[in-house]
């Protein structure tokens, strides 16, 4: 009898980290971007994306809120702003 | 792009190093790779049943055993005829690495197998809770090295792993922090392109353990390398072939104090061993040369030191341009910068928008700081207009 | 069935004397179980092996206590050991002769023969190891196989000149018994 | 083709035959010869294979786990301490469903160190999820080896097999055996698809963290098949006779046990002595018999039932203690018979232990105590 002892790739997706976010989420301002993408490498979530400058977002399906972007962010571009969870849509 | 190697979702802390870690080492190797994991925090939350955070094949047996599953795997792959297509990697903590599984890591260096072995270094026990490991640094508290009226918290220095692994003549050593990312994944990328065994040794913070604030993760992951804590190092062939400089060392309580790991240090009587831990951040910068202007390795290792005023005509700038380990310059204003060994300029690439070997005045126009930042940089020479 | 017990010294060649008798009984049609008594001797320790010989399969795991044939590869070991222990009546015994040691007076109805397999082996092969002359001598007086099939078994274990050697060796340990009996 | 030849390098030989391509070992005694000879093979050019000499046990059995799960035939050996410095990966390679080959040279387990044969290192593993099958002589011990990885990747089993022969006394025995031709194993034993494995164009995760949520199935998974596999092997059993033209048993042997009323139960090259003891004590117009037991996992309980239920006293010779208990075959045996209601007199003999010779007096000495009463311990050949 063999059952599945393996799981599918990437299907970690399914569980939304969103909700771990207590309170705080990077605000990418769009300003200021110069496209330098650091947000994206230092994102241990993985979930920032955008191409050209001023496009960057982050995915809040997935964002827990570490705010490293605010931190490596040269420009000053992304803030962490007070959330309202209760009002974030999640899926 | 939203990675496709590494996915959203996993269930890593908020802030967490190692994840960060992770995701930019399989970013760099591509999805034609297979990755062997040890039982850590990686393993764990990146692989809850029936969800995966992997994209590429990932496979995890044990704690101590990853260096020998990879074995393994690669010598499958050899016997199959598919190694020139798929690299194999090896990963796991710091405990994994250097303790339960250095035997396992010792034999895969010893055969010689064509495999990269990543050690994602928080410095502690996390999974099961922040104990003691081998490469828990000196007087950082954990759970089972905690500080008290007789203790500082761990009382040894770090294994020098890289080292352990140089004395196993492998070709390739480097250490790296995901604070500099870009320097990260050419090491990475690098690693791949020798045959044999590689290790990479990866600082990664571990907000959890060492009590930080999780936003703090890249400050940390920068400033153990600015105080000179955490020596970036490349080695091939067992020669140490470039060193991350530092600017000017900053203090180490700059570093410590933004860890609770190392508040029992910031009373009256952890003064001297503050002392001490500085005392190892200038050893390593005495040792590795990690001062900019010091006589550091690099310094050694730069051949042809240009003279002050060498005039440099548009040709020859452009044979600066910071790839295959060519110096990195670029002009301004008349002026040509060295910029070689500086994160942000690793490649010779600026923020995927400027590169090295060019005149850059234009440039400058659209950069978000102004010309101050030059004044960082080594003036090398003038450009012949 | 036929049961052998073998006597040496760790390092004097009883497992390949064994396996040469087996290999033999084996050309010669013969089922054969050939072991060590496994110890962690070493150098120099005496030690045994053994054989059975059967013309069916042979399922008999335990040491051999009551042997029908002795081979005594180092005379020397009499010095301390009844190497006629459990000796069946009627068994055939092997003996390398070596001149400083006397041999024991046989028991009755037991066949003793003293070959100087040494002698013959430092003539032949240049060096006193007589394990395939004692072998020659063994197939001689036991009738178990012929020498060819002895002869056989030690071209496949050996090869090129050794082998030849070993053979000859076999050949004059046989003659031995078959023209001075 | 019949050859003489010791019994490492036969099991050499088997490996060597069925195209084993990953092979990693680390050396023990009594375990050394069989790598030795398949390290010789690969350096002759004569078995295409990798030959993994590993720092540890525990790398040996971590080494083949990852060659296995990347799609490829393994194998390594092993015995008695570096057995169990495999134990975690053991169970690690069953429960990701890897169908590793692994020989066991039986030998007992320090302290006190002894590197003579008993049954205390695999017996001590029969937990892991492998099956684990007991070889009488060295001819069983290559045909067993044959059976191993048909039903090792047999895609209703994909379990790892444990072919478990006595160090020194098998290993170390020259005997005849007679080795099948490679267009026969070809024929029984095709080339191993995997189920799952590491490849980049379909990238799973193996060994991920199960919770309470989903670890039971997977047990009960294993142990289901383990049941499957009593059903599966005779069929393949079959195929084996089909193809090599000889009788392969896999589960148990019953050797005179038509009107036996004493019945001898053993696992090993022990059988072999006491086959000879059987046929002595029936010329003296004993009833006695044998059932030998190969498959100790999956244990095959109903059938063992119905080998001895007709007898009236069974005695259970095992070279293995569950100390403070029992040995672990009377065990399984004494399970055979509960909920039956005629049950015979079940008695346990140990004996054979750190190498002691089991000769036909010792299975005297076990036919002798089997008229007295029911013991569950009794050594033989005890010298205090």
């Amino acid at each position: 009898m063999i059952i599945p002892v393996t799981s599918k790739p990437r299907t970690s997706k399914a569980n939304k980290t969103g909700t771990w976010r207590s309170g705080k989420k990077p605000h990418f301002i769009q300003k200021e971007c110069i496209a330098c993408r650091l947000c994206v490498m230092v994102c241990p979530e993985g979930c920032i994306s955008g191409d050209k400058k001023r496009t960057y977002i982050s995915d809040y399906k997935y964002c827990k809120g570490c705010g490293n972007c605010v931190a490596v962010c040269p420009v000053a571009d992304i803030e962490m702003i007070k959330e309202e969870w209760w009002r974030e849509t999640i899926s | 792009m939203v990675t496709e190697l590494f996915s959203s979702g996993h269930t890593a802390c908020a802030g967490c190093g190692q994840a960060l870690g992770a995701r930019l080492v399989v970013e760099t190797t591509g999805p034609n790779v297979i990755i062997a994991n040890a039982t850590g925090c990686l393993e764990v939350f990146t692989s809850r049943y029936p969800e995966s955070a992997w994209g590429v094949p990932w496979i995890h047996s044990l704690f101590q055993n990853v260096a020998a599953v990879a074995s393994g795997i690669e010598a499958a792959l050899r016997i199959k005829g598919k190694l020139d297509q798929v690299r194999v990697i090896s990963q796991g903590g710091d405990g994994a690495t250097a303790d339960i599984g250095m035997a396992s890591l010792s034999g895969m260096f010893d055969r010689g197998h064509d495999i990269l072995y990543v050690c994602y270094d928080n410095e502690a026990y996390m999974n099961t809770g922040v104990q003691r490991s081998g490469l828990t640094p000196f007087d950082s508290r954990t759970t089972t090295s905690p500080s008290g009226k007789k203790s500082f918290g761990n009382p040894r220095p770090k294994k020098n792993i890289p080292e352990i692994a140089n004395a196993h003549n492998v070709p390739y050593v480097a250490t790296a922090s995901v604070a500099f990312p870009k320097d990260l994944q050419k090491k990475v990328k690098k690693a791949l392109s020798i045959r044999g065994p590689k290790y990479l040794q990866i600082f990664v913070p571990c907000p959890l353990g060492w009590r930080h604030d999780p936003g703090l993760t890249y400050e940390i992951a920068k400033l153990v390398v600015e105080t000179g804590l955490y020596p970036i190092l490349e080695y091939q062939d067992g020669k140490l072939i470039s060193v991350k400089t530092i600017e000017a060392a900053k203090p180490v309580d700059e570093y410590l104090k933004l860890q609770g790991r190392y508040a029992h240090l910031f009373t009256e009587r952890g003064k001297g061993e503050i002392a001490k831990i500085q005392a190892i951040a200038d050893s390593n910068i005495k040792k590795y040369g990690l001062l900019k202007e010091g006589k550091g390795v690099r310094e050694k290792m730069v051949e042809e030191k240009p003279a002050e005023e060498k005039i440099f005509t548009t040709a020859e700038l452009s044979k600066c341009d910071g790839k295959d380990g060519r110096p990195a310059y670029f002009a301004y204003k008349g002026k040509v910068y060295d910029v070689t060994g500086s994160d942000p300029w690793a490649d010779g690439e600026h923020y995927n928008m400027h590169f090295a070997g060019a005149d850059l005045t234009e440039a400058l126009v659209e950069a978000p700081h102004g010309d101050e930042v030059f004044e960082r940089f080594k003036v090398v020479g003038v450009l012949k207009v | 069935m036929k049961e052998i017990r073998i006597h040496a010294r760790a390092g004097q060649g009883a497992i390949t004397t064994a396996l040469l008798l087996g290999t033999a009984a084996f050309i010669a049609g013969k089922y054969a179980l050939a072991f060590p008594h496994f110890g962690a001797e070493r150098m120099g320790a005496p030690m045994n092996a053994f054989v059975r010989l059967s013309e069916q399969v042979i399922r008999l795991r335990s040491q051999v206590y009551e042997p029908d044939y002795l081979i005594v590869l180092d005379p020397s070991l009499m010095r301390g050991f009844d190497v006629f222990e459990g000796f069946r009546p009627g068994g055939v015994a092997i003996i390398n002769h070596h001149e400083k040691v006397q041999c024991p007076k046989p028991i009755q109805n037991i066949k003793v023969f003293t070959v100087p397999g040494n002698d013959i082996a430092t003539e032949v092969l240049g060096r006193p190891i007589g394990n395939t002359t004692i072998l020659g001598a063994f197939a001689a007086a036991t009738n178990e196989f012929g020498l060819e099939s002895l002869q056989q078994a030690i071209l496949e274990r050996f090869s090129g000149e050794v082998a030849k050697k070993n053979a000859e060796a076999a050949r004059r340990g046989y003659e031995y018994i078959k023209k001075g009996f | 083709m019949r050859r003489y030849l010791e019994g490492s390098h036969a099991v050499a030989e088997i490996v060597r035959l069925c195209k084993t391509q990953v092979i990693s070992a680390y050396p023990i005694t009594p375990q050394t010869h069989i790598v030795e000879a398949l390290a010789q093979m690969v350096a002759d050019g004569e078995l295409n294979a990798e030959f993994i000499n590993v720092e540890s046990e525990h790398s040996a059995a971590s080494v083949v786990q990852g060659a296995s799960a990347t799609g490829v035939r393994t194998y390594t050996a092993t015995t008695s301490q570096g057995l169990l410095y495999m134990i975690e990966v053991l169970y690690s390679i069953a429960g990701l469903r890897l169908p590793v080959v692994l020989t066991c040279a039986n030998r007992a387990v320090s302290s006190p160190i002894n590197i003579w044969n008993d049954h205390q290192d695999s017996v001590t593993v029969r937990d892991a999820g492998w099956l684990q099958f007991y070889a009488e002589n060295n001819q069983e011990a290559c045909d067993l080896h044959l059976m191993a990885y048909r039903l090792a990747e047999d895609h209703n089993i994909m379990l790892p097999v444990m072919v478990c022969m006595d160090g020194y006394i098998l290993t170390h025995a020259y005997e005849v055996v007679d080795l099948p031709e490679q267009s026969q194993v070809d024929k029984f034993l095709p080339d191993f698809k995997p189920v799952h494995c590491l490849n980049p164009d379909e990238p799973i995760s193996m060994g991920v963290l199960m919770g309470p949520e989903s670890y039971t199935e997977t047990r009960y998974a294993i142990h289901q098949t383990m049941m499957d596999a009593l059903n599966i092997i005779p069929g393949i059993a079959d195929d084996f006779e089909r193809v090599f033209g000889r009788k392969v048993n896999c589960l148990i042997e019953k050797y005179r046990l038509e009107d036996a009323t004493q019945v001898f139960v053993a696992m090993g090259s022990m059988v072999g002595t006491i086959k000879e003891m059987v046929d002595g004590l029936r010329e003296d117009g004993q009833k006695v018999g044998l059932l030998k037991v190969i498959a100790h996992r999956p244990f095959p309980k109903k059938i063992v039932y119905e080998a001895l239920k007709n007898a009236r006293e069974i005695a259970v010779l095992e070279k293995a203690i569950s100390l403070g208990q029992e040995g672990p075959l009377l065990s399984d045996v004494k399970s055979a018979f509960c909920g039956y209601g005629n049950q015979p007199k079940i008695s346990g003999f140990v004996l054979g232990l750190g190498g002691r010779d089991i000769t036909k007096k010792s299975i005297l000495e076990v036919h002798s105590a089997l008229a007295g009463s029911q013991v569950d311990v009794k050594f033989i050949d005890l010298k205090i």
